[in-house]
């Protein structure tokens, strides 16, 4: 049954790397980073059953308390970037 | 299966000449160093195919489990150079900070054309 | 007992799969960025749910329950707040809802 | 069943690799090399490099990416110029990609138990480490004694290019014109990320603290816990403003944990010479060998979980406030 939950991650991965790739706007692409970071707490956490090693669930908690930091980080661009915007408008691009 | 494994080593080829690719034919310095990170992650999945054997687990010891262990030094190679690779990443970030200051540019050519002025 | 345990958590981990299989699917065929979102991080939460459960059943009481119930609540709380902060970022940037999609990469700029 | 995993992993990340060197938007490209690297960690994972996975997890889900997306913002978001001779470029890497996989087919056997990789120093390792550390995690056996000369020049490493980031961004004219109580307010406004972030930070850090010292016992150790600890102090920054992280941990004792990692660990390979045994030998630490051993491994991943805490902290702080 490991196995089923494990194709059906995988194949959901896949399908998110397509929308982080086609886009077309930034926000598909961090939404896309976003479920695949999910996916993969998943993924880790039902192959460590699946190896018998269930003690490696530590690396699914790592991924489940950083993950996090990434969008914030992403947020954070933003928000510089529009401040920078309203600051010189006068700005290159 | 024979050819399943090989297709470990034939994806580390093409990763390292996607990375390759990347630091050779594009002008943006990030991109370089983004193309270079490429690099240096398909040396890591290399070195850990490299260590896998056959129905073997983690090497670290416990009650249950088998009792056949992978490779653990091209793990412990690259537990570390995973590391210094982030923080040589972020001096080249560094460098192409500095240059973006200096030449108000982050393109190879632009920064060659004003040197040559 | 332990079998009627080993049939619900089988029940789960099918459920949690199907789940997140529609959030892909879901993520990949919708419309535009907010429909997207929801397809994707309803399903997330779900789907996480529904498998660390069925997990949990086949690992019995053993510290890697305690660290599933750790990875599930940390999931519950980060993804979501994920999703908003996202959400929130795109509409102040001045994506619109219910628009036929065809922002360029760069939307929300001048 | 689970090589077919790890196949299809490879072609994800193979593809993701492919779409970060045609996309000319950095921020994108950025985006995909985290895609990219969660396929790694998964990698990772299943050819049995719990260490290695966790370390790319650490490294790659949150840190990478920060670093990246602000040296996006103090340059700019987009390639400007087209890539130069791209036939010939290709040319040159196709050609040797294709050099490279015919050279794949005299390597041993993918997951031969008698390839020479195999039988070198791994199966001692293995047999030893019982019997002389007495530890069940063997990766950080070999990381911290067997091969502890290898990581501490790893260490200086880390330390030196902490220390040229320091040098390039730490002094001169910042480059930023933003108003300033802007610039220190972070994400102060976001209230529902600030509330989360609170909730996390404190599990963040007691997670980065079990996995340094539960390094002997699973995957974990000095390099992964530095990074996690790292990860939790730039959550901080990032929802509270920078500011209020460098009132927390100043700069100054940034500084001195960047220079306390290496000198502990050389501390330690000194103390072996005073005590009679060689540079780095742990064995006489303690009046049992396997006690010194363990003590030994103990205190240098300690040096190492400071080191790259304060490093990777360095850094982003010098990449902060070059913003301003």
């Amino acid at each position: 049954m490991y196995y089923a939950v494990t194709i059906a991650t995988l194949v959901t991965m896949g399908l998110a790397l397509i929308r982080a790739i086609l886009g077309p706007s930034v926000y598909d692409r961090v939404l896309a980073v976003n479920m695949i970071g999910t996916k993969t707490v998943l993924l880790l956490s039902v192959i460590a059953f699946l190896y018998g090693r269930p003690d490696f669930l530590d690396l699914a908690l790592a991924y489940a308390l950083i993950n996090f930091i990434g969008v914030l980080a992403v947020l954070e661009f933003f928000r510089n970037r529009a401040l920078r915007r309203s600051t010189e408008p006068d700005r290159e691009t | 299966m024979e050819i399943l494994g090989l297709y470990y080593y034939w994806v580390f080829a093409i990763l390292l000449m996607v990375g390759l690719y990347a630091v050779i034919a594009k002008r943006n310095l990030v991109k370089k160093l983004i193309g270079l990170t490429l690099f240096q992650s398909a040396v890591f999945l290399l070195y850990i195919t490299m260590g896998k054997v056959d129905d073997g687990t983690a090497p670290i010891f416990s009650v249950t489990g088998s009792n056949i262990f992978s490779n653990p030094l091209p793990q412990v190679l690259i537990l570390t150079a995973i590391v210094v690779g982030i923080s040589t990443t972020a001096l080249g970030l560094g460098i192409v900070v500095r240059l973006k200051e200096e030449y108000g540019t982050i393109e190879e050519n632009e920064i060659q054309e004003i040197d040559e002025r | 007992m332990s079998m009627l345990l080993d049939i619900l958590s089988w029940v789960l981990l099918t459920l949690g799969g199907l789940s997140i299989l529609i959030g892909g699917i879901g993520a990949l065929r919708m419309p535009d960025l907010y429909t997207r979102m929801h397809a994707a991080s309803v399903t997330d939460s779900m789907g996480a749910i529904l498998v660390l459960v069925g997990i949990m059943l086949q690992a019995g009481l053993t510290l890697a329950t305690i660290k599933l119930i750790a990875i599930l609540l940390f999931l519950l709380i980060s993804s979501p707040t994920s999703s908003n902060t996202l959400a929130s970022a795109a509409l102040l940037a001045g994506t619109r809802p219910f628009e036929e999609a065809h922002q360029s990469d760069d939307e929300g700029k001048e | 069943m689970i090589v077919i995993f790890g196949v299809f992993l490879l072609t994800l990340l193979v593809i993701t690799a492919i779409a970060i060197v045609r996309t000319e938007n950095l921020f994108v490209a950025v985006m995909l090399q985290g895609i990219a690297s969660l396929f790694i960690a998964g990698n990772f994972f299943l050819l049995d490099a719990a260490d290695v996975a966790l370390t790319e997890a650490a490294i790659g889900a949150g840190i990478s990416t920060v670093l990246f997306l602000s040296a996006l913002a103090l340059t700019s978001e987009r390639e400007r110029s087209k890539s130069s001779n791209k036939m010939l470029s290709f040319t040159v890497v196709a050609v040797a990609a294709l050099v490279l996989i015919y050279a794949t087919f005299d390597k041993p056997r993918f997951g031969d138990p008698n390839a020479p990789v195999q039988t070198h120093v791994a199966p001692w390792y293995l047999e030893k480490t019982p019997e002389y550390i007495d530890i069940p995690n063997v990766v950080t056996a070999v990381l911290g004694s067997y091969r502890g000369y290898d990581t501490l020049g790893e260490v200086l490493v880390v330390f030196t290019a902490g220390i040229g980031v320091l040098f390039l961004l730490g002094s001169g004219a910042p480059l930023g014109s933003l108003p300033q109580e802007k610039i220190n307010e972070g994400l102060r406004h976001h209230l529902i990320p600030r509330v989360v972030g609170r909730v996390l930070i404190p599990f963040i850090l007691l997670f980065g603290l079990y996995v340094q010292f539960h390094g002997e016992y699973g995957p974990g150790g000095g390099f992964q816990a530095g990074a996690i600890i790292a990860a939790a102090i730039i959550l901080f920054a990032l929802l509270e403003g920078e500011q209020r992280a460098l009132s927390v941990i100043p700069a100054r004792v940034l500084l001195g944990l960047v220079a306390f990692g290496p000198l502990l660990y050389l501390a330690v390979g000194i103390a072996g010479i005073v005590l009679g045994g060689n540079f780095l030998d742990y064995s006489v630490l303690s009046s049992d060998s396997v006690t010194g051993q363990q003590l030994g491994i103990l205190l240098i991943e300690a040096g190492v979980g400071i080191t790259v805490t304060g490093v990777l902290l360095s850094i982003f702080h010098a990449f902060a406030a070059r913003g301003r």
